[in-house]
């Protein structure tokens, strides 16, 4: 695909996953925050069947858009006002952080910008999925037959991590109620255990 | 819609997703910021397979594993968002500060 | 085959039309079968008397919430219209005939199952209130629980076309149907379709147990443009349905659209038909049916037509 | 025909580690009957060898990682089925031997098993990546093995035994890297990468041998190498010992033939008189070391390095030169490769009568001992069969080896092989010390009411011993199958 | 056929060994068991003249490009014969002699032994030789360490076992070096050898055989054998185990002449051992430890002869010499038994037991060359031999067999002497089946007389495939006045009374114990071997051990440093500039004036300012850890670009 229509529609999509990024960590509401996360992931998907990485492209929309709504759940249980419906800000070391990220950012530009970068065009149009597939099958099959095994250890591993109850106990054993004041040392006792029989206090 | 220009895109989200990350304070919010970070990544990748690489296969192979990345992270991530809050009923950076030790 | 396009415009135009008229033609089904069930002497009426219920509908007014998400709001059923569209624009109209019949096409359909989810959610959120937002957990969860098996039947159907445009999918019913070719497909397909669509036994995000859900607080135009957005989907799965297993637009004599017309009918009478039959399932028991029994099912499924391929 | 060979062990290993709850008898019954099935295996393997068939045979070669060359590929040559062969009766006897399992019998039996498993296909795999596996996973095995049955110190023994290999293998795996990436198109199939001989005239190759040699050196182990064995040894049990001195060792010398001797053979010609200096360093050293020790298992441990010293020199002399003398290089090979299955078998059941001992004594002190030979004269009868096999008494299995080995050394190496002649003195005074100590002389009163040995351990000692004096008498079989091998690698 | 000859024995013997495990009961009387082995003696010898007569051979492929060739040369027929005809009164003597629950092993590792010696015999090439010869020795460790009970026996067996293996090796460096050279083990390849590898075989095979018969500096092993029971020290002394190296060396030398030093080293060997041994076994106190300090005399003779060129002589006295040899053993045994003491102070048993008195003087006088015994004769022909390669040699030969004379005389006089000083009653009167022995053996040595009819002597010799030497009279008046001397003197000793007591003078005391060659074999050999190998034991566990443990806990020491200077010195430093900055400033605020003032309060808060900044790299917030990371990699990042 190539001609001004592309052009247009790259710069377009490009503005937007910028933007939304961005916008991304000066909502209020979680739930935004989120999706506008999901949008600028689209936005690179999009860009990504601009360049012909069509199976790419929309792959990341599949994907992105079942983690973002886990993501968005998750905010919804960890955050306090996902729906922001008071104003707040949950930041630290603000200056520290814009300054690192412009740099990154420019730093980065500048290496795309002045690094004399190899241009081997592709040669349109030819079945990059087709390609794809075979190299996935073929030559890169020991790359994905060890994917997928990390990702079998991803699962166990995060099942294991949040299971209620562990070869050790109470996933809560341990825990502590949170500090009403950040510098106040934790409280001494321990969470109340979903068990009936435990009789001693406590609340989480 | 040059190499460049898909670079510099590329940059701009990955610099906006370190920007997050170091300033958010909760988990979740932390890892959005990796998560904007590694889409950068990736368009960067597919930019230098479509421009840089001619097209050759392996190139999507690079984007695939960034993906395989994001999914490993996210669901780690959550995970141990999820064991944190119940060990230490911490669900920001500064909840934790007792990793010093 | 070289994915077949319209020109944009002709697109635009086209896709409307199936949208528009895919929507009304469920709903008029909906109505007739709904009344042919319920025993209704002068059934082929209903649809007529349908209208008037539309119009009640309009009328109605919807609640204000406190402090509602109003962007999201207007946003959610346009991004369902709008995934469907994008559905439809990958599903071959007629030989040679698509919007944009794409290489990837099954992925395509894949995202729109997906992102619908999100904007069901979205729908559910926006409104800031509990049971809305119980209903649109509910959704998440049931969706979460059929988009693998989904993606697996469609693979499945890719597999003997070798491709994963549905063009070549219908092509490659040329001899043999899906539906005879993968006896499990069909049905487990359905179980997607109405899942998508929250439609009948598993329209749980919008039940009445919950008072009818994602779509409490809204009312008037919002929720008939709601309503109509499902009906919309309901149509485009229908389509996909008879593209995928029933040969799409292959038939004798007739030209192909007028074909697969009438497979779609059949089946999205099929749909509504089933919604009217079939009770609706409780949450906890679809998830753990589709978990432990539909999914191994279908991945089954995939595995025999795999062999067979191979074979 | 040689991957069932590895399976059926594995399976074994398998089943019992996931079916709890069986009684401790039955598991070791069904334990011996799976180690039972290798035993009849090879022996059809080496009926149905062709001594005058190539060099390889029983091939099966499938690709695994075709980009990176990396394939499940088995075969067998005369070394390897020699060893192949010894490896599985030696792990049918400690199998059947009696152990103290510390009711962790199905754990312990599983363990044996996989280490079969691994031992066997790393004697069978003609692929240098698995071999590596395998080399390693041998490791995994053993450190549990020490580690749980051990003596009081074995977690500590069993670290250092691990580290220390591990840090061998590592080394090795450079070497083996180094090769395999050597070659155009990348394979590790050990028959193309010998054919080929990658490394010929490479700068690097002096390196890559070294590294090969430091890994494969910690393994069989030779001075300075050699500290990991005795205290692995002497914590380990009987049992753990037996298979470590009778079949892991193995696997380093079983590495030199491969890979520096087969698939460098230009480089390594160059440093053999090192290696083979080394060699005869080990062989004394090991030998005046073991005749210092005054704990039972400690002397016998350290003849091990004495006895895979002689192994060395001969596959050093076998390398030594790139042609000429074909005749002697070749009988130094063979004598090298008996010489891993005497050891095998002999060191085998010295240790298992080690373990007899310690469990009916808990002592290895050999002061502690005296005049036992009234008490235990079946065990005083193995012990002094075994010992004498290991001190090289003619018509036992050991002389045969060590003849060979010093007569094909004499001649390429002939100032060395006089002097590693020594050995074999220091080894008699050692045994023939170690006996007299232990059964000889007045009975201490402290063991008066020893068992002698049970029907279990006789069978399996009979067994061995028996292998130790058949194939001693007759070696005839035994050489064919391995000459047949060496010819081929010292182009002879 | 010829393979029978060793496995015969070999197999009874075995038999014999397992009927121990028999139950009591069923175990067969050691009569049973002394009967059957001398008839299987008896039988091996049966086989062997067969043999002989048909001349068989047998070769077998050992595989691996070896093969093994048993066949019988001239030399190795009269082993063949003499071996288990030796030994066949020895196992009967043994049945009887030797009761005790240990038997059957006895009897069973006696013919063991035969069996091995047989091999050893019949073999054609170096590696039956080594593995006969490795095999002797084993059965002779076994045997002289029977009763196992005395911790001095085993440790003296082993002594033995070493000595003799010590020779071994020259035996594997034979065959390494003509395999090497001919690619061939068989004796018939040794010609096809270059003058070198000529060389190391015969350097080998002399080292081998020095070693095995007791001859210089190797020597006391053999009295370190006494600790044996008497048959097997009979048997080993006379026909077996010490004969090996005799055989072998007379096997073998027309092969090994050629070098010439051959010759001339055996020679002197040959004449060292006959006199050291002749002034030991003059000395020894002990009646058996004689009799070993005679053998090794008796073998350096016939060293002699084979170095002088005259094999079938030395043979030919080997053969006489196993006869009486044996039987003064068996004698001897009957005098231990009946004083219950090896020590011949005591014995004098002449009055008695004149029956075996007689029968030993028959051996004593064949132990002296007394003619016309058949000892006499070829010791005769072995001076003889010498003389052909110097009168030197010849002259030594005679006073050799004067010391020979001397000690046998004393012997006698000392055992079996008739005045009354002996002991008032015995402990054990010998029995009928024990004189049978000694009579059959000794009557054997009488009939060598024979040798003295010179044709049968020459047709000896020749047989042997040698041819006889060519005597001059004044050797044989030399040698029989020396003989005469000998005798007389030890006589005259005897009448002094101090013969006995000889060992206990100082020059006695020396020759008692070797001239020191045990004691060098000890100080040289044994002591640093055991230091040597205890010091290393320690060595290898304190240091080369320890090397791998320092190198593992200065790792962790190290790393353990590292992660303290990170955590607190940073934190330490800084506060520390900081504090110390602040201080100057307050100081700094008395003195100067604002513009300095404020310049160093400037950099106090700075310095602070960076204390903390600093510290809080380490508060361990994740957030901190990612800026630390970030600027880390831009840095990194930046560091490649300018190396660049």
């Amino acid at each position: 695909m190539t001609g001004w229509p592309v052009d247009v529609a790259f710069w377009v999509l490009a503005v937007g996953a910028v933007w939304f990024g961005w916008r991304v960590f000066r909502t209020d509401s979680m739930v935004r925050a989120t999706f506008a996360l999901l949008v600028s992931f689209l936005d690179v998907g999009a860009i990504m069947v601009l360049l012909l990485a069509e199976y790419l492209g929309v792959a990341l929309f599949f994907m992105m858009a079942v983690e973002m709504t886990v993501m968005a759940i998750f905010m919804v249980a960890y955050m306090m006002n996902p729906a922001g419906l008071n104003p707040m800000q949950m930041v630290h070391q603000p200056r520290v952080a814009v300054v690192v990220g412009v740099l990154a950012a420019a730093g980065l530009a500048a290496v795309a910008w002045f690094a004399d970068l190899p241009s081997v065009a592709l040669v349109a149009p030819q079945d990059t999925i087709r390609e794809l597939g075979l190299e996935v099958m073929g030559e890169s099959m020991i790359l994905m037959q060890t994917a997928g095994i990390t990702l079998l250890a991803t699962m166990i591993g995060a099942v294991a991590l949040t299971a209620a109850h562990g070869r050790f106990g109470e996933a809560t054993s341990g825990s502590r109620p949170p500090r009403l004041d950040p510098d106040a040392e934790p409280v001494e006792q321990e969470m109340a255990r979903p068990d009936p029989h435990a009789h001693h206090g406590g609340h989480g | 819609m040059t190499l460049v220009a898909v670079l510099v895109v590329a940059a701009a989200l990955i610099g906006v997703g370190v920007w997050g990350v170091l300033s958010q304070q909760s988990f979740v919010m932390v890892m959005m910021g990796f998560e904007l970070a590694l889409n950068g990544v990736m368009l960067a990748a597919a930019g230098a397979w479509r421009f840089a690489a001619g097209g050759e296969p392996k190139g999507q192979v690079l984007v695939i594993v960034a993906l395989f990345v994001m999914a490993i992270e996210a669901a780690i991530g959550f995970a141990l968002v999820v064991a944190v809050y119940r060990r230490r009923q911490a669900d920001t950076t500064e909840g934790i500060a007792t990793m010093e030790r | 085959m070289t994915p077949a396009t319209l020109h944009p415009l002709l697109a635009v135009v086209v896709g409307g039309l199936v949208l528009a008229g895919g929507a009304v033609v469920v709903g008029a089904l909906d109505a007739v079968v709904g009344a042919a069930v319920a025993g209704d002497p002068r059934p082929a009426t209903a649809g007529v008397r349908a209208w008037r219920r539309v119009v009640l509908a309009w009328r109605r007014p919807g609640t204000v919430t406190e402090r509602p998400d109003l962007v999201l709001w207007v946003v959610a059923p346009a991004a369902y219209v709008g995934v469907a569209a994008l559905a439809l624009a990958v599903l071959p109209l007629g030989d040679g005939i698509a919007i944009a019949d794409v290489r990837t096409g099954i992925v395509v359909f894949g995202a729109v199952e997906v992102l619908a989810m999100v904007a069901v959610f979205l729908h559910g959120w926006a409104a800031n209130s509990a049971l809305a937002l119980v209903g649109a957990y509910r959704f998440v969860a049931e969706s979460l629980s059929f988009l693998l098996l989904s993606m697996f039947v469609l693979i499945a159907a890719a597999l003997p076309a070798e491709s994963m445009a549905f063009g070549e999918i219908v092509a490659s019913q040329q001899g043999l149907w899906n539906v005879v070719r993968q006896p499990l497909g069909l049905p487990l397909f359905t179980v997607v379709a109405l899942g998508t669509t929250f439609w009948g036994p598993l329209n749980l995000p919008d039940g009445a147990d919950i008072a009818t859900g994602t779509s409490l607080e809204v009312g008037g135009p919002a929720y008939i443009a709601w309503q109509v957005a499902r009906r919309a989907m309901l149509a485009v799965y229908a389509i996909a349905t008879s593209v995928v297993f029933l040969g799409g637009h292959l038939g004798p004599v007739l030209p192909g659209p007028v074909w697969l017309a009438l497979k779609s009918v059949v089946v999205a009478s099929g749909f509504v038909w089933l919604g009217h039959r079939v009770g609706r399932v409780p949450m906890d028991r679809f998830v753990r049916v589709a978990w432990t029994v539909l999914l191994p099912l279908s991945f089954l499924h995939l595995a025999v037509t795999g062999a067979v391929v191979l074979l | 025909m040689l991957t069932t060979l590895v399976a059926v062990p594995l399976l074994g290993a398998i089943v019992l580690a996931v079916t709890p709850g069986w009684p401790d008898r039955l598991v070791k019954r069904a334990a011996v009957a799976v180690a039972a099935v290798p035993v009849v295996l090879v022996a059809v393997v080496v009926a149905g060898f062709e001594l005058d068939g190539p060099s390889f045979q029983f091939v099966v070669d499938v690709d695994w990682i075709p980009t990176l060359g990396v394939g499940w590929r088995v075969g067998v040559d005369g070394i390897s089925l020699a060893l192949v062969a010894v490896t599985a009766v030696l792990f049918l006897a400690v199998i059947a031997y009696p152990e103290d399992t510390r009711g962790m019998s199905r754990q312990y039996h599983g363990w044996l098993l996989f280490l079969e498993a691994v031992s066997l296909g790393l004697f069978v795999t003609l692929d240098l990546v698995v071999f590596y596996v395998f080399f390693d996973l041998s490791l995994v095995g053993m450190y549990f093995l020490v580690s749980r049955w051990g003596h009081q110190d074995a977690e500590r023994a069993a670290l250092k035994f691990f580290l220390y290999t591990l840090l061998g293998s590592l080394s090795l795996l450079l070497g083996i890297l180094a090769l395999g990436l050597a070659m155009d198109p990348i394979t590790f199939d050990m028959r193309a990468i010998i054919e080929a001989q990658p490394l010929a005239g490479a700068a690097a190759a002096g390196l890559v041998l070294l590294a090969v040699l430091v890994g494969l050196g910690i393994k069989t182990p030779v001075v300075p190498f050699h500290t990991w064995l005795p205290a692995a040894h002497v914590e380990a049990p009987a049992t753990g010992s037996a298979i470590l001195a009778g079949v892991l060792l193995k696997m380093g010398t079983y590495g030199l033939i491969r890979i520096p001797l087969e698939m460098m053979s230009e480089t390594f010609q160059r440093y053999a008189v090192w290696v083979a200096v080394v060699a005869v360093v080990s062989i004394l050293y090991g030998a005046l070391v073991a005749f210092g020790q005054d704990d039972l298992k400690r002397r016998i441990a350290y003849t091990s390095v004495n006895h895979m010293g002689y192994s060395v020199l001969g596959i050093a002399a076998a390398g030594g030169l790139l042609a000429g003398d074909e005749a002697a290089r070749a009988l130094a090979l063979t004598g090298a490769t008996v010489e891993m299955v005497a050891h095998g078998l002999i060191t085998g059941s010295l240790f298992l009568l080690t373990g007899s001992v310690w469990r009916r004594t808990q002592e290895y002190d050999l002061d502690a001992y005296g005049g036992l030979s009234s008490t235990v004269p079946a065990m005083t009868t193995a012990m002094v069969l075994a010992s004498f096999a290991s001190l090289g008494l003619p018509g036992l299995i050991g002389f045969v080896a060590e003849f060979q080995v010093f007569v094909g050394t004499f001649a390429v190496y002939p100032v060395l092989a006089a002097i590693g002649l020594l050995g074999i003195l220091v080894t008699a005074a050692l045994f023939l010390q170690l006996l007299q100590r232990m059964f000889f002389g007045e009975r201490t009163t402290r063991f008066e009411d020893l068992t002698d040995l049970d029907g279990t351990e006789r069978t399996v000692l009979v067994g061995l011993l028996g292998l130790v004096v058949v194939l001693g008498v007759a070696p005839r079989p035994m050489l064919d199958l391995v000459h047949q091998a060496t010819t081929l690698v010292t182009g002879g | 056929m010829i393979a029978l000859l060793p496995l015969l024995p070999a197999v009874l013997g075995v038999a014999t060994w397992a009927s121990d495990a028999l139950p009591s009961r069923r175990r067969p009387p050691p009569s049973a068991l002394g009967v059957a082995a001398t008839v299987g003696m008896l039988l091996t010898a049966a086989i062997a003249a067969l043999v002989v007569t048909r001349d068989s051979t047998a070769v077998a492929a050992l595989g691996a490009g070896l093969q093994v060739e048993l066949a019988l040369d001239p030399t190795a027929r009269v082993m063949a014969l003499l071996v288990p005809l030796v030994a066949a009164p020895v196992v009967g003597y043994a049945a009887v002699h030797e009761e005790g629950a240990g038997l059957p092993r006895l009897l069973g590792m006696l013919q063991l032994f035969v069996a091995a010696m047989l091999l050893l015999v019949a073999a054609a090439d170096l590696l039956l030789l080594l593995v006969g010869w490795e095999l002797v020795a084993a059965a002779s460790w076994g045997l002289i360490g029977w009763e196992w009970r005395d911790a001095s026996r085993p440790a003296r067996a082993a002594h033995a076992f070493h000595a003799t293996r010590a020779g071994t090796l020259g035996l594997f460096v034979a065959a390494g070096a003509l395999f090497a050279d001919t690619g061939s083990l068989a004796f018939s390849s040794v010609p096809d050898a270059g003058a070198g590898t000529l060389g190391v075989v015969a350097a080998g095979v002399v080292l081998a055989a020095v070693s095995k018969s007791g001859q210089v500096p190797f020597a006391p092993w053999l009295t370190s054998a006494m600790a044996g029971p008497t048959p097997a020290s009979a048997l080993l002394h006379s026909a077996t185990m010490v004969a090996a190296g005799a055989f072998a060396l007379a096997r073998l030398e027309p092969l090994l002449a050629p070098t010439g030093w051959f010759g001339p080293v055996l020679i002197g060997i040959g004449l060292t051992t006959a006199l050291a041994g002749g002034i030991v076994a003059a000395v020894r106190a002990d009646a058996k430890e004689v009799l070993a300090a005679s053998t090794s005399a008796q073998y350096g003779l016939m060293l002699v002869a084979i170095g002088a060129g005259h094999p079938a002589i030395a043979m030919l006295h080997l053969v006489v010499h196993a006869v009486f040899k044996s039987q003064l053993f068996l004698s001897t045994g009957i005098a231990i038994e009946a004083v219950g003491s090896r020590s011949l102070g005591r014995m004098r048993l002449g009055g008695h037991l004149p029956l075996a008195a007689w029968v030993a003087g028959i051996g004593a006088a064949a132990l002296a060359a007394v003619p016309p015994l058949g000892a006499g004769w070829t010791k005769e022909e072995v001076v003889a031999a010498g003389a052909a390669s110097g009168t030197v040699v010849a002259v030594l030969v005679a006073v050799a067999g004067g010391l020979s004379a001397y000690y046998a005389t004393r012997l006698q006089l000392l055992a079996w002497g008739g005045d009354g000083s002996g002991p008032r009653q015995l402990v054990r009167r010998p029995r009928r089946s024990e004189h049978a022995a000694t009579i059959a053996l000794a009557a054997a040595s009488l009939l060598a007389g024979l040798l003295w009819v010179p044709s049968l002597g020459e047709r000896a010799i020749t047989a042997l495939g040698g041819e006889p030497p060519t005597g001059h009279a004044w050797q044989v008046v030399l040698s029989l006045t020396l003989l005469a001397l000998g005798g007389y003197g030890a006589w005259v000793v005897q009448q002094r009374g101090r013969i006995a007591t000889v060992a206990s003078t100082d020059v006695g005391h020396v020759a008692d114990r070797w001239f020191g060659l045990r004691d060098l074999a000890r100080v040289a050999v044994a002591d640093p071997l055991h230091r040597s190998s205890a010091a290393l034991a320690r060595f290898d566990d304190r240091i080369v051990d320890r090397g791998v443990q320092l190198a593992a806990a200065a790792a962790e020491g190290a790393s353990r440093v590292l992660r303290r200077t990170a955590e607190v010195r940073v934190d330490a430093v800084v506060e520390a500039v900081a504090r110390a900055t602040t201080g100057l400033a307050t100081i700094g605020a008395g003195l100067a004036e604002r513009g300095v003032d404020a310049v160093v309060g400037g950099v106090a808060v700075l310095v602070e300012r960076a204390g903390d900044d600093a510290r809080r790299v380490q508060t361990g917030l994740v957030h901190h850890q990612f800026t630390v990371i970030a600027i880390g990699l831009a840095v990194a990042v930046a560091a490649a670009l300018v190396g660049r």
